[in-house]
């Protein structure tokens, strides 16, 4: 213990002492952020934006929305399917990860995410929040209209922190406590930071005001930004990068003992589907608040949000139904979570007919992912992380790009110099798409796999057998989840 | 003295337990168990893993008794307890060597 | 289960069908949300309306709100009252139905309860919500005031989705998991919708520019809203309509097998009493977001829904304890649910003391509706649906009629060609609210009745004795709720 | 029981009455919130403030939220930690305490608290919330800004009936059920009511035009506002004083039977884990809402709720880590509800790093508080009410005016006459803030010792040994939480 | 050998557990059961239901012992789990024809 | 007639069902126990409160059989049940005066 806390400090003074140290050689780069109140000012001395309370208070409600997700729900979630005898230490892993990373992503998280540097990351100008006041603006995806920073740091840290805590469910049930904070400490810095950096960073919508602007401007924007890859709520950014990182994870943990053999049946459903619903009621705050503004947009991604998840959940239901007889009440909420996946990146691009097709395909395919394809790769990925948010992620990102197509009902692509809807090319917005896929699934891998033998290597991840029989709440945490 | 323990199905526990206080059974003990026997039981199918429960939920019944209230008690339960349909349990009897009733100190035949 | 896949998709393709089908005659109406836009062009050249952000926030807010009281609420609120054996089969009816109908409403649903048709159904003019896009405007009841049509689609799909899962209580623990889904889509597309188009339909505020406009745009709107009945959230569409269909439901699927012999004791009571505090914080969304828009009726609507329910808890309580000689948590929550239910209809029309009153009222009355009436009426009604939804609905009704008066603290009825209060006549008001009691108790009963013989005489509506014995969640779904 | 509901009605009575009686005599003080609206108008013939929908939006959004942590939060969190014999008296408790306080609120309570009287209590012109209507206003924290009064009403209803209800946790599973309902009453009268027009009344902003004007208002203001003692969101109000209260009872209840010798652990931690979460997302309407505006400085109180939390929950698992050698999951959430104490006075006023700050320090304070401290007490504090809330809130209050100081990332204190930030000065600030814990730890252990003295002369304040044994659940509310 | 089986109020485990260490019972088994006797139920309301419990927690513990203990035991349970009210509980005890240790093998007096 | 009752480890059950049909046993109840023996417990921490929790959880697994069979029964439960650990558990071997078959009223052997 005393060594796993040594190493925990030192990871942590890691964070502090790195960007200090950087600081002295780190350029000086206009935030995206900074870079819209400037635009504001140097083009014409205009009034500087204020913040529409609507909005203020929409991205309000949807951060403490992702609050909600990873405490109770995602738990709750989690929690429901793990055996009683390792109930908290799931709703444990998954609080104190996102504890954690929330206080990291406050010391360098979002300088290194969200501040301009080169096309994979960030720089450190942001580093403890330095210079961020009450009355700090973000941009956001409209020209002129501006947020408080603080509700955009607040927003950005819940996706920050409950992304690493979707992976708990891959080695649920087996996992020494200390590696998990451990492993979630170098996936987050090396995996998370750098994905949302690449997809996410641009120096937003005013800087875009002719064509050469437009160019210098996206130049300084992430790597998938460039490539034009789409994603609204985060699709590649927290489900494929997660997803994938869980499928790497099972195979390096390893399995349960009994795995195959012994019934691990979920201790208790109803609070996977109290944390499901949790979830689906949080992820409007995720998917619409990443609209970051109360517009009509927002309300698109609202009902695609909805719709999509209804699709899925009834999909799914009735392929059980057809394929094994019964239909489960496990069944239709995991197709609730596929079916908030498939539209997280396109819940704002799509129309809601697309949202209704696009939830009926992930229903099944995501079916199929937790059966067959489950059983083909053979990996005891103990909460169907890979299952639902990888595959799920994987079909949404490519999906994406078909459905978001004015075509079919899609919003299709706002060119922001013309100040009007762009020309929609399918095929290469597919492409651009793919892109995205890739760069995360390979990324996510590589990262997982050195962050774990790293950890393999220096504290262990496994607890030991006699442990792991115990339980990890007694074994690891020391109490019971329940008393008479 | 005599201890009987019988296995019957859940639902059957009020009708089971009326028919004893009829043959003059005053004091009973219940314990939830799972019983494996000829009665199949079902699977269950959580998303790609599925499981054959054999297990199926009983409920067991201990009734000391007097020697000659035996045959009375087993008739009891066997008439209260059926449903005719493979499950319906069994019933186990033992001797019983003494008992005391905790409260008074009393034993034997006084204590049931 | 072959047999039961081909009706449901069956059914569903009706659904698709029938529409497309109809298209070709169906009239060109003008929908109420056009006519509000609209309205706004046709007067004069002013700057077309836009939607305040307060407002749409609101709106997300309040949806989001609702589709947390469907899941997990009132699955909780449900399932913790029944035997541990069924839990998961009441979660999964409530959620799969919830699903289902929200589908339904986007392809037909929002088109025939509100576009323009007669005076008991509309049209088919947004099938498939074709039309719909993230720039369409709905009214509101202020004039020249909008919000985004997605998110008023998406706030009232939830209502319709809702309530029908509502009725499961009436049956639960013991009816066909396909039998549910066919007899909700049935319902749903013969009752709640009529009955939503007859009290909510209207031409919108715009349209009330003079008296003779008045006259002409009152003449399109539903039959109950002409006849001048007040519902402001939904006792009558809602409440009334549910707790009907239940009484009916219980009476002919008949009773549970062992009912008043074995006990039947709620199996997980602090279930329910998550999911009716969750039900009371959706509830909130539920009556205050019906007021469309972010203003101070709002809030009285919101203390409304605050007091009356503080009222009718501790009403509940005082005469449990008086009456049975201990008070009881579920009978606590109990007059929480009466408590929301009777001040839905009445929320932004009566004073915070009368709300206080009314449940004061509801709490007596809602108790003796699951105790004196629930055993002279011998109906299993499992979860007393029709002892709190109808009868604390109809009471909501009625009341709503005499506590709106300006004299006993309400707001009146807003009189939109003048601009003011109108005159309030009681006696005139209660015959009113009488009118949509009385249609809503026939009209659901009626079409419930049919409804529930034809499920029975086509896929049956119980599952067989031993099915029931076991309990639905292993028999209907394959699962079971806890484990160790 | 007969005589018990005499006392109860007895009181109610009282609560109906005396007002009645006293509003002769009452001095008729214009309002706080009348003078904000007043002051507008007197000044000029200026445009009467309107609300911010985002504003209103958002205060009814806090305000729901605190109604989540009421029911099912804080019952949940409670109920979770005693055995499952009582789990339905400490939800009746909690719920029924918050119902039955929400009536008095709105009768008397937010009268007393909220209208002009001396500086310890208010006067009676809003009995009955008489005169308040939908288009009412109340003052915010920003001249010229205000809301609608209801929602300002039911805000702080849900403040001062959740702040009684925390009490519950210091004699659970042994009190009788009709004693908390009294000494609630009392309590929430002669202690709450006070604490919040002592430390939160005052004329609004509006008055503060000038120098003299500010002093005139100023006179007219609480106790403890008038000695500087800043409380953003309750720290004195709610958590010191519930906090010492609970201290107080614990004593004079007595310890359980079986105390220290048989083993009464928590009977179901998963749901003191989603009570924990729950308490937490709601509590960013209790902190954030306290702003009453959607403003820069409401994401700060944001920001600050949001990593207080975080570094709390991580320092309480590091600290029980390192001196138990195992982190439980009840010390995690222990310590998240920790630093949600210790930012409420403070989440407007500090900076983000002295949030986190201050979240580290009272995770390990509080750590001692249910450990060292309490053992050293001997007190049986069933739930650790004082060990969390009422040291947390001590530290709180004192810390504020430390990490308010601009020179460590602080705002400072505003200026109203200025309108800039006034100059800090540090030690006069924490004396202000040492006043305010002084005076809230005085007044609320005399009106608490009183009040349950008075109680157990009268009703009695434990149930029988029998009772105790055999659980409140059967012995006090005839029925049982669980069942198969 | 002897198989000593008592039924007694849940809350008094703790301390029949200390009496029966006193005497040099190193182990024993407990379970979970419901009583039906002489002690009265309570009864429960949901709403407009009422269900009389009859059945009341009780704890049943299960001790092997050496037949000379016997007598200890039964004092030690005896005097231990009483507290003079009704529903104090029983002792029943029963021949043992054999124990086994499965860890070891050994079998008899040995195995206890 | 025997009535054989063993404590063993949870995670045991399934093993030892398997090994009992393999030596013909086409019956047994479960019941979910707690046991308390030489294998120590663990501490609990809950705040400031510590527990030291000494019953660990263990399955009790009835088999009524043939007197032949008794022996085949004990070794096959012996040998799938143990790990060498401390706290495998125990068997316990009971005379049994009568069965019953509620279904049927078949009794003695026929009724196993
Ligand atoms: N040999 C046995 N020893 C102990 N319990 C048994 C035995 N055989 C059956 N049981 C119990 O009796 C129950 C019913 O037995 P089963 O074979 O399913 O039906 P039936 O009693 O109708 O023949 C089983 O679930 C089990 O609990
Ligand atoms: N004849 C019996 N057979 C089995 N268990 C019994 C019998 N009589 C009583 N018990 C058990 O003993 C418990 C206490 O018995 P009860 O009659 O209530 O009180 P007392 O032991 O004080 O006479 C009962 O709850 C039941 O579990
Ligand atoms: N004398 C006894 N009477 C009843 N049960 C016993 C007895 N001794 C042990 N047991 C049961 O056997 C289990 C295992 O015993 P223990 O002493 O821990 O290990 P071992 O069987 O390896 O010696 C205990 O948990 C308890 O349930």
């Amino acid at each position: 213990m005393q060594r796993i806390l040594a190493v925990v400090a030192m990871l942590f003074a890691f964070g502090f002492a790195l960007p200090a140290w950087a600081e002295g050689g780190g350029e000086v780069a206009a935030s995206a952020v900074a870079a819209v109140a400037d635009g504001g000012t140097a083009n014409a001395v205009v009034a500087a934006p204020v913040p529409d309370k609507g909005d203020t208070t929409w991205l309000i409600v949807s951060t403490l929305l992702v609050v909600m997700m990873a405490a109770p729900g995602l738990g709750l979630f989690y929690g429901g399917m793990v055996r009683a005898k390792n109930m908290l230490s799931v709703l444990m892993q998954t609080l104190v990860v996102f504890c954690m990373l929330g206080i990291l992503w406050a010391i360098y998280g979002y300088s290194l995410a969200f501040t301009e540097g080169n096309a994979f990351i960030g720089g450190f100008d942001k580093l403890f929040l330095q210079g961020v006041t009450a009355d700090s603006l973000a941009g956001t995806f409209s020209k002129g209209v501006v947020v408080p920073e603080f509700i955009y740091i607040a927003f950005q840290l819940t996706f920050a922190a409950i992304t690493p805590a979707l992976i708990v469910g891959a080695f649920a049930e087996r996992i020494k406590f200390s590696a998990v904070l451990v492993f979630m400490v170098l996936w987050f810095t090396f995996s998370y930071l750098p994905m949302a950096h690449m997809v996410w960073f641009w120096a937003g919508p005013d800087a875009y005001t002719s064509a050469e602007a437009a160019e210098a401007a996206g130049a300084t924007a992430g790597f998938l930004f460039q490539k034009g890859a789409l994603d609204f709520a985060g699709g590649t950014v927290v489900h494929i990068n997660a997803g994938v990182a869980a499928l790497v994870a099972a195979i390096v943990v390893g399995k349960r003992i009994g795995y195959g053999r012994e019934t691990m049946a979920p201790h208790n459903l109803p609070m996977t589907m109290v944390g499901a619903s949790l979830l689906w009621v949080g992820w409007f705050g995720f998917n619409v608040g990443s609209n970051m503004e109360a517009t009509g947009v927002a309300t698109l991604a609202f009902i695609n949000t909805l719709l999509a998840t209804c699709a899925a959940t009834f999909a799914w239901t009735l392929i059980e139904w057809a394929r094994k007889g019964k239909p489960s009440m496990l069944g239709a909420i995991s197709g609730a979570i596929a079916g908030l996946v498939v539209i997280t990146p396109a819940c704002g691009f799509v129309g809601p007919m697309g949202s209704l097709i696009m939830g009926g395909l992930v229903g099944v395919v995501c079916y199929w992912g937790v059966n067959g394809l489950k059983h083909a790769l053979g990996v005891d990925d103990s909460l169907d992380v890979f299952g639902v948010h990888g595959i799920g992620g994987i079909l949404g990102a490519l999906l994406t790009g078909v459905f978001a197509a004015p075509s079919l009902g899609g919003t299709g692509v706002w060119d922001y110099v013309t100040d009007t809807v762009a020309e929609y090319d399918m095929v290469s917005q597919v492409i651009a798409q793919a892109w995205g896929v890739g760069t995360a699934v390979v990324w996510s891998a590589v990262v997982s796999f050195i962050a774990l033998k790293l950890v393999d290597l220096t504290i262990g991840l496994r607890v030991s057998e006699e442990e792991e029989r115990e339980g990890l709440d007694v074994s690891s945490h020391g109490e019971t989840a329940y008393h008479a | 003295m005599k201890f009987v323990s019988a296995i019957i199905k859940p639902f059957k526990l009020d009708e089971v337990r009326m028919a004893l206080a009829a043959v003059g059974v005053q004091g009973l003990t219940v314990t939830d168990v799972k019983g494996f026997g000829r009665q199949k039981g079902h699977t269950e199918l959580y998303r790609g893993a599925e499981y054959v429960v054999d297990f199926l939920p009983k409920t067991k019944l201990d009734v000391a008794i007097d020697d000659d209230r035996l045959d009375d008690v087993i008739a009891a339960i066997e008439k209260s307890a059926a449903t005719g349909k493979i499950g319906d349990g069994k019933i186990f009897v033992f001797d019983l060597a003494e008992v005391v009733r905790i409260r008074t100190g009393e034993s034997g035949t006084q204590a049931l």
